[in-house]
């Protein structure tokens, strides 16, 4: 196609230009995140994500904690702002330099660094963009004075949220119980799946077309619906909140898409080597374990990671049928009403939380994407 | 298990706790106990929990969730509840008692709380329920109170503008005016929680209901004696709304109320200039407040006060989390007995957020003058009433009030959303 | 190494019957080529053999026993298919030891199955590659391979070489040739709708039209001798020419007198009563040659010319729409003929008459 | 026991169970209940083939009828009682619902959910797909668009939230109205719009979807009908819309309903985005409000989402028998 | 109705040069084939004159005007492709419309250009049926039908006929025959690798081959008179026979001994120097005739006939692995001479002698 005679470059340019945006626009909320992740709780209210790469000028206050010293009737406070208890850890990445400073919330950037400023009441403060401060009271202050300032800070990283999420207590726990409430969800569905969309495509028997049908129809079934019931169920037969249930659970929910998606790809594969396989002397098993299973390959991936990627990401049908005991929370669970239950407005925590949570999909993602792609290729258009 | 006090240390009451020691040996027991409690809080119950291990040998294992009230509607449902729920509103509890999921406390239960709770007749009757066969009784356990009628603020700014603490509403009123007329931003308000959006709104109203009707009518309230849509409760919506729904009062506008999560909302305070000088909020927001904030010294707060004119005293709106035992046993029952000694408050006390009712408690415990005062308008509460809507039936209490609140907030007339709110109580009766 | 026995076989798919009557012995060591127009049921006759389609009536043996139910396997039969049916996902090897394995062979039966495979289609270089990386010649090869491997009683092919290229076809082609030769023993079964192939391979063509059998014979007798006015028209290319005419003298050697004006003179013979009747009479025009006159069979202007080399083709002007074009094929080149009106004779062992489609020869 | 090792050990149960049964199932049907010997082997091994095709369905049968089918059955009944389930009221859980403001909010939110994401996500697929296929770094443009299906919805609302939230230190949105000056405002209170903000979600992450699909289904389109559009004079947008979108109508049919099933069961985004305020509740997240406390109500609204997408149920399964016959 | 010039065109895909150095004149009329062995490059050739791909060097003028850079679209051609590429959603009618619709002509114009040729095509009944309704043959008339419709200056085809079965493949070229009759001006160019389609249906032919042209010429010209071995074995099929052997005498004539005992006599002339030198000899097996001796060009024993009916094709036995194996087609049917000891000869005119690959005649 590149290839034709007389094409505008101008159109190339078009098409290069609103794939660029159209990824941009698909990439920032998600960059958004990543950026937020490495960020502590007060720097996300305080700037925006797409200053973080930046300084900013913030405004901070501290107390003048250093030791009072009197002179002449008066009482002097001599200190480096950058190094008083409140915001040392604020800037424990480098120096920094004040622009302005102040004695009251209101006007905290009142007076210009470097200068020297008349509070009232006898009181002078002087504050060098460096930090250095000298305050000089007239009586002795009963608690050390505020002192407001405003001063560019540089762009901070911080790994602590990933810290905070990936050592919670549990994490580990959870991580594992995510893995085994995932794989075995993807594989049994695909297991049964596959037999079934076999016995659906190359197999002759009465009912065929009617359950076909059935598998369609079932695939709008709202999951909802049947978390009731099932937990019922699931209780009545002695099987109750645990992973073989939650497994059953995911196999139950993910099957129409898998039989549809594994039947339609398996009619594709071409007859003539199925029958060949049959003269070749395989039974039915041996046919589908050898031949066909190989050659779905493709389709299984598909489903694969459309299966993983649900499972891995569900909470819903987690919470319904694993036990709420800590030691058999999965990672979303343990997130979302663990971590974001007592950290809910650390913005930081949400993100890395998220980030956590999604690298595992990424990687097997991108891992499978080859067969993805040719597995739905086959699989949908028919 | 490393016990955060060094039993014979401190101030707390270790007769109680030895005398319990003594009493139970239930070594090699264990109890599940669920509740809403996560991080920080979770790590602090776990401190309690240890003493109690230490005392009877058994083990605990406390697992805290969000959303605890689905979990463990789901875990009863499935007959996999723990030995003990800690339930953050009576009304699923009293929804699981008719169940016959709870097992009763006993009437000795119920007669210690008498005893033992400040406004103890209070206590029983919000703790029993009708069971299973309609008959009532003691089913859970009050423990860990929390007072909401508190408003935030910082004392320095404050003293920058020369602002008093008001001790009357009228005075309160006053003051939100003079801010906004020295040019600034009085209340940081909001009401944003996720799938819980607009309950910060419903603890505004009980308290307003509370300041302007006496605690009869807020009890019919809460039964539904009267209707939702009374005039008495527009008019304490519309009490709420002269603070919120005035864009010059509220940080960011009326508007802005709604979407803000209540989490966020009191980072205002810390913000220079302020965005706001107060911030309505029970005891347990210091949790968000940024990181290093001291209470006391950074931040401090009053109690939200009352009409002058109303003559209704000092009336306090409170919630609190409650104990009950979910599938029972031996170790179960003796961790109930174990709420009710001393030590099991003071322990919790002598760290942080954590009032109560229990006079044996030793108010000396408590860390700071902050946990004392608390606890102070606790005791000296005339009136202590429960969050209404925690009281209320799930689809009106964390459902309908909830809604209607936010639809208030962006716009809509407190008769409508009354209206709405009482049509679908009556649906559900 | 076996024989075929077809009697009354039929198959119907629902209402549809798509054979019927279908009788018919093969031989120990013969191979049989099915011929037919696309649609009459070749393949669907031997998929029925492969027991790969049941059959829905009549009996079909194989050395004697009823395998009207047999499963593919158990029939000791292989089969080529068309689309060469490789597994995709294993080598050349796992391809050919794929019917072993499941059948337990032991390791060096089937390592020795494979070599004497290999060698004989000279495969060796190959094996262990996948089927993705041969020519489509390669690929033919190892689906024969894999069906020498199992020895069985009967090979079954359907149209194994229409996916080649011209060039390798006439070459693989002449590998199978040489394939029946060495396994002279081994029973061929060979589904085509190449002509060629047909002749060149066949030791009985047998030509499937209508649902039924039209006629079994070796190459050359349905060459030579067609039974009926298709068979006739099937073999051969291009197609025998039919003329239109009537007996007018009978016996020995029978005379038509045609439509176009023309006579024909051929040996078949025919019986008094035929006199007078209608017939076709059938010319191939390979074995039409010009003639000076005034004695012609057929007569007319040339239309089109195409000048192979070897051979020309004429196409002659079409009266009406009546009747099939008539094309002579004469041997060298003849640029000039085309516009020209041209007189056609033939030897009259080569003339065949068509009595209500049926040949005179075969009543 | 050692939780890593207690993993492998249940997952090696679960999947090695689930592989025992096939493989033992069809083992013992053909050594022990009809085994390929005897006079007449042929006549065994086909009456084994008539039951294999049973085993080979029968745990999938039965998981999809225990998980699915007998769920939606058992709902139906039981949202014809009454709150707690012991006296039966006919419609009256649907007569309720019907009445009640919220619930057509709900259902007209819903019914906009449905018409509007597949159509955009489909869409918008369909030009990425298009747009990528032709680019040297169209894979890498096609997984960052993808990227979004590998976050939970859950995941994804938070990330959003960094681009709505009315604070311009936090929302994109008003951080670039701020920097012309204009108020903050909050796009989840915007009436009617706002529930396209919260779509905007859904359609981010669904497109990722539909163009992986897409693309490979343009990929499928003969080359040559394209080169034969481009002779004919055909310029890009008539080649697109005129000749490569009507081949591929079958996937874009598909795509469309899997979108569209998908919306009739996401009730995350809405849940934690706004919690069905603001007017932007749609039926799953008002389900949800139900579930626990009235399953009456809770299931009747399941049926009603059920009743939405009937037609497009009824579709498919038109389309599977067509395909079959 | 327009001629084609390339010079110098050149195509190379990166490093990979495809084509180089073609250089061709296609007149006002004429129907030019190109031939040449898969992979030559045919399709890329015309592709290239499509507009489809870019070319890589030289420059290609259609009426006099240069077009390297101009959009397909503009070069007033039409293509047919192997596939057909007909829209499958399009009904036959809207197949053909499209390109005029693109076009903005009337909708009068647009029907009467379709019922033109839908007559010409004979597809009126199937107007309104989509595609996939349509048997092959039809679905390529439709393809050729849609190239009518736009009236182009050049008709373009690539290997029109190759998904064809035999009996519509000798139709549909007949077909494509008699179009082109019907429109003299129109100046087709058709690529194919089917030698009977090229040699019956071009005016010229060019053969490609190792990414330049090998010869051009009328068909019987290739046939006849083949410029180098490859042309020579490339026309024709069975292949020309090449036999090795040392020239013996030289002139107007050229005698060859051939390595295999045999004396060839050809009509092509050769110079002293030529005297001694290795050349090739070449005779197509349909030249190659019986003899009873002694005076032989080919003497070996029979390996295997093939009986075509008409034809009986001779394989001879190779000796070791040297050479082609030699093929003579003796017409008539010959069952007795396999495994006979043969010998054969033919006339002078039709032995070609080729030194160095290249024909004695071309130098
Ligand atoms: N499953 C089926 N249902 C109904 N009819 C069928 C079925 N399979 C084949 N047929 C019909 O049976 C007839 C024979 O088909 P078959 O494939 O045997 O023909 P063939 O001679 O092999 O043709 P070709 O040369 O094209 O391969 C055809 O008319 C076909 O339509
Ligand atoms: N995109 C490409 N990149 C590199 N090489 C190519 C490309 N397209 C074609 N070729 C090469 O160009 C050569 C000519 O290809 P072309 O399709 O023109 O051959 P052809 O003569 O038409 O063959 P056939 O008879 O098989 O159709 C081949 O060797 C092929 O490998
Ligand atoms: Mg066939
Ligand atoms: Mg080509």
């Amino acid at each position: 196609m590149d290839n034709i005679a007389g094409k505008k470059s101008g159109l190339t340019w078009a098409v290069n230009i609103s794939v660029i945006v159209m990824v941009l626009l698909w990439l920032i909320p998600t960059v958004g995140l990543l950026v937020s992740s490495f960020r502590d709780r007060d720097q996300i209210s305080a700037s925006g994500w797409w200053q973080a790469p930046f300084s900013v000028e913030l405004t901070y206050a501290t107390r003048a904690s250093d030791p009072v010293v009197t002179d002449e009737g008066a009482y002097i406070i001599e200190g480096n702002i950058f190094a008083t208890d409140e915001v040392a850890a604020s800037f424990a990445a480098g120096e920094s330099t004040i622009s302005a400073f102040g004695d009251t919330g209101r006007n905290p950037a009142e007076f210009p660094a470097g200068g020297q400023a008349d509070l009232g009441d006898g009181e002078i403060l002087t504050v060098q963009p460096n930090g250095d401060y000298r305050y000089v009271l007239p009586e002795e202050p009963r608690r050390p004075p505020r002192i407001y300032f405003e001063a560019e800070t540089p762009p901070e990283f911080t790994l602590d949220n990933y810290r905070t999420v990936l050592t919670a207590d549990n994490m580990d726990r959870a991580f594992i119980n995510t893995m085994t409430v995932t794989i075995p969800a993807t594989i049994i569905p695909i297991l049964i799946a596959a037999f079934a969309a076999y016995a659906l495509a190359w197999m002759d028997f009465p009912g065929r077309g009617l359950l076909i049908a059935a598998v369609v129809g079932l695939l709008v079934v709202p999951l909802q619906l049947a978390l009731v019931p099932l937990l019922k169920l699931h209780q009545a037969i002695g099987i109750g909140q645990s992973f073989l249930g939650i497994w059953l659970a995911h196999t139950g929910f993910g099957l129409p898409l898998a039989v549809y998606l594994l039947r339609n790809y398996m009619v594709g594969l071409p007859r003539d080597i199925i029958e060949s396989a049959k003269v070749d002397g395989a039974t039915d098993f041996q046919l589908f374990v050898r031949i066909v299973l190989p050659l779905s390959f493709p389709a299984l991936a598909a489903f694969a990671i459309f299966q993983f990627l649900w499972t891995w990401n569900d909470l819903l049908v987690a919470k319904v049928f694993l036990p709420s005991a800590d030691e058999a929370k999965v990672m979303t669970v343990k997130i979302a009403d663990d971590l974001l239950g007592s950290r809910g407005g650390d913005w930081g925590i949400l993100a890395t939380a998220a980030f956590v949570s999604i690298a595992v999909p990424l990687v097997v993602f991108f891992a499978m994407q080859k067969y993805l792609v040719r597995g739905l290729l086959a699989g949908s258009v028919k | 298990q490393n016990l955060e006090f060094e039993p014979g240390s401190g101030e707390f009451n270790w007769d109680s706790f030895d005398q319990f020691a003594g009493q139970y040996d239930l070594s090699g027991q264990s109890i599940e106990i669920t509740g809403p409690w996560t991080g920080l809080d979770s790590d602090l119950f776990t401190s309690v929990t240890a003493y109690f291990e230490e005392a009877t040998g058994a083990t605990v294992n406390y697992s805290g969730s969000d959303s605890f009230e689905q979990d463990i509607v789901i875990s009863t449902e499935a007959d996999s509840a723990p030995n003990i729920a800690v339930f953050p509103q009576p009304g699923l509890a009293s929804d699981l008692a008719s169940r016959g999921e709870l097992t009763p406390l006993g009437e000795e239960t119920a007669d210690w709380i008498r005893e033992n709770y400040a406004a103890g007749d209070s206590w029983v009757d919000l703790a029993t329920f009708a069971g299973p066969d309609g008959e009532e009784q003691l089913y859970v356990f009050p423990y860990k109170i929390d007072v909401k009628s508190i408003v935030w603020y910082v004392p320095e700014a404050f003293e920058e503008m020369g602002y008093e603490i008001p001790e009357t509403m009228e005075e309160l009123k006053d003051l939100t005016q003079q801010i906004v007329d020295d040019g600034g931003t009085p209340w940081c308000i909001g009401l944003g929680s996720g799938a819980a959006t607009g309950w910060p709104a419903t603890d505004w109203v009980e308290d307003m209901m509370l300041r302007t009707q006496p605690p009869e009518v807020y009890d019919q309230w809460v039964t539904n004696e009267i209707p939702f849509d009374d005039p008495a409760v527009v008019n304490a919506i519309e009490e709420y709304g002269w603070f919120s729904r005035n864009d010059d009062f509220v940080s960011g506008g009326a508007e802005a109320v709604a979407s803000t999560d209540f989490r966020d909302a009191p980072s205002g305070l810390f913000q220079f200039p302020p965005e706001c000088y107060m911030h309505k909020q029970a005891t347990f927001i210091p949790t968000f407040f940024p990181e290093g904030t001291e209470v006391g010294l950074d931040v401090d707060f009053f109690y939200f006060p009352a009409y002058e004119e109303q003559d209704l005293g000092r009336p306090v709106l409170g919630a609190g989390t409650m104990f009950a035992i979910t599938n029972d046993s031996e170790a179960a029952q003796a961790f109930v007995e174990f709420l009710k000694t001393p030590i099991a408050h003071e322990i919790w006390m002598a760290q942080s957020g954590f009032l109560t009712p229990y006079a044996d408690a030793n108010p000396a415990v408590f860390p700071s003058d902050v946990q004392r005062n608390l606890n102070q308008i606790l005791t000296e509460a005339t009136t202590f009433r429960f969050d209404a809507s925690d009281l209320m039936p799930g689809e009106i209490g964390a459902g309908a009030f909830w809604t209607g609140m936010v639809d208030y907030q962006t716009g809509a007339g407190a008769e409508d959303v009354t209206g709405q709110i009482q049509d679908r109580w009556e649906q559900i009766q | 190494m076996a024989e075929l026995t077809l009697t009354d076989v039929k198959k119907a798919y629902g209402n549809v019957t798509v054979l019927s009557d279908i009788n018919l012995h093969i031989d120990k060591g013969e191979l049989v080529v099915f011929v037919g127009p696309s649609g009459c049921g070749k393949s669907t006759l031997l998929r029925m053999i492969a027991g790969l389609e049941k059959i829905s009536g009549g009996e079909l043996k194989i050395d004697g026993v009823v395998v009207n139910n047999m499963p593919p396997a158990q029939r000791g039969i292989a089969m080529v298919f068309q689309s060469y049916a490789l597994y995709p996902h294993m080598t050349v090897r796992d391809n050919m030891a794929f019917a072993l394995k499941i059948a337990k062979k032991s390791k060096e039966e089937i390592d020795a199955a494979i070599a004497n495979a290999a060698r004989i289609l000279q495969l060796e270089p190959y094996l262990d590659r996948l089927p993705k990386a041969l020519s489509g010649g390669q690929r033919q090869r190892v689906a024969i391979g894999r069906s020498i491997v199992r020895d069985p009683k009967v090979y079954l092919f359907d149209e194994p070489l229409s996916n080649l290229d011209a060039a390798l076809r006439v070459a693989t082609r002449i590998e199978i040739a040489q394939l029946k030769e060495a396994m002279p023993e081994s029973t061929m079964i060979y589904v085509t709708h190449d002509q060629v192939e047909a002749m060149t391979l066949a030791s009985r063509i047998v030509v499937l039209a209508g649902g039924g059998i039209s006629q079994v014979g070796t190459p050359l007798e349905l060459y030579e001798k067609p039974q009926n006015e298709f068979v006739a028209q099937f073999i051969g290319s291009p197609a025998m020419n039919l003329l239109p005419g009537e007996i007018v003298e009978t016996g020995e050697r029978t005379v038509v007198k045609l439509k176009g004006g023309g006579t024909a003179v051929s040996h078949y013979p025919s019986q008094q009563s035929d006199m007078g009747a209608k017939v076709n009479v059938g010319v191939r025009p390979e074995d039409l040659i010009e003639t000076p006159g005034p004695e012609y069979l057929y007569r007319n202007t040339v239309d089109i010319t195409e000048a192979l080399g070897e051979v020309t083709i004429l196409y002659f002007h079409q009266e009406g729409d009546s009747g099939h074009q008539v094309i002579a094929k004469l041997p060298g080149i003849h640029k000039e003929l085309r516009g020209r009106d041209v007189m056609l004779n033939a030897d009259p062992s080569k003339v065949h008459v068509f009595l209500d489609g049926k040949s005179l020869l075969y009543r | 026991m050692n939780p890593i090792f207690q993993g492998v050990l249940t997952i090696v149960i679960g999947v090695g169970g689930c592989i025992a049964y096939f493989y033992l199932s069809n083992f013992i049907l053909d050594r022990f209940i009809f085994p390929a010997k005897g006079k007449d082997p042929g006549k065994n091994i086909n009456r084994a083939n008539q039951v294999r095709p049973w085993l080979f369905m029968f745990p999938a049968v039965f998981a999809l009828g225990l998980y699915l089918a007998y769920p939606v059955v058992g709902s139906f009944w039981r949202s014809l009682y009454n709150r707690s389930g012991d006296e039966f009221i006919g419609f009256g859980n649907y007569a309720n619902l019907f009445a009640s403001d919220e619930f057509q909010t709900a259902f007209f939110n819903n019914i906009l959910w449905i018409l509007f994401v597949p159509a955009a996500s489909t869409f918008l697929g369909l030009l990425a797909a298009q747009l990528t296929d032709k680019l040297r770094w169209g894979n890498i443009a096609k997984s960052l668009i993808f990227m979004p299906m590998a976050i939970s919805f859950v995941g994804a609302s938070l990330i959003w939230k960094f681009v709505y939230a009315v604070d311009e230190d936090i929302g994109l949105i008003n951080a670039v109205r701020d920097s012309f000056g204009m108020e903050p405002l909050d796009v989840l209170q915007i009436p009617f719009w706002n529930n396209f903000f919260l779509m905007v979600i859904l359609i981010w992450i669904q497109t990722g979807f539909a163009m992986v699909i897409l693309s490979a289904a343009l990929r499928g389109i003969p080359e040559e009908t394209i080169e034969a559009a481009i002779i004919d004079g055909a310029n890009p947008f008539q080649l697109f819309f005129k000749i490569m979108v009507p081949q591929i109508m079958g996937t874009i049919v598909v795509v469309w309903t899997t979108i569209t099933v998908l919306v009739l069961k996401v009730f995350d985004i809405v849940y934690t985005m706004t919690g069905g305020n603001f007017g932007t509740d749609i039926l799953p997240s008002y389900m949800m409000s139900f579930m626990f406390r009235d399953d009456g109500r809770a299931t009747a609204v399941a049926f009603v989402i059920m009743i939405v997408v009937l037609p497009v149920m009824i579709w498919n399964i038109r389309q599977a028998r067509k395909e079959l016959r």
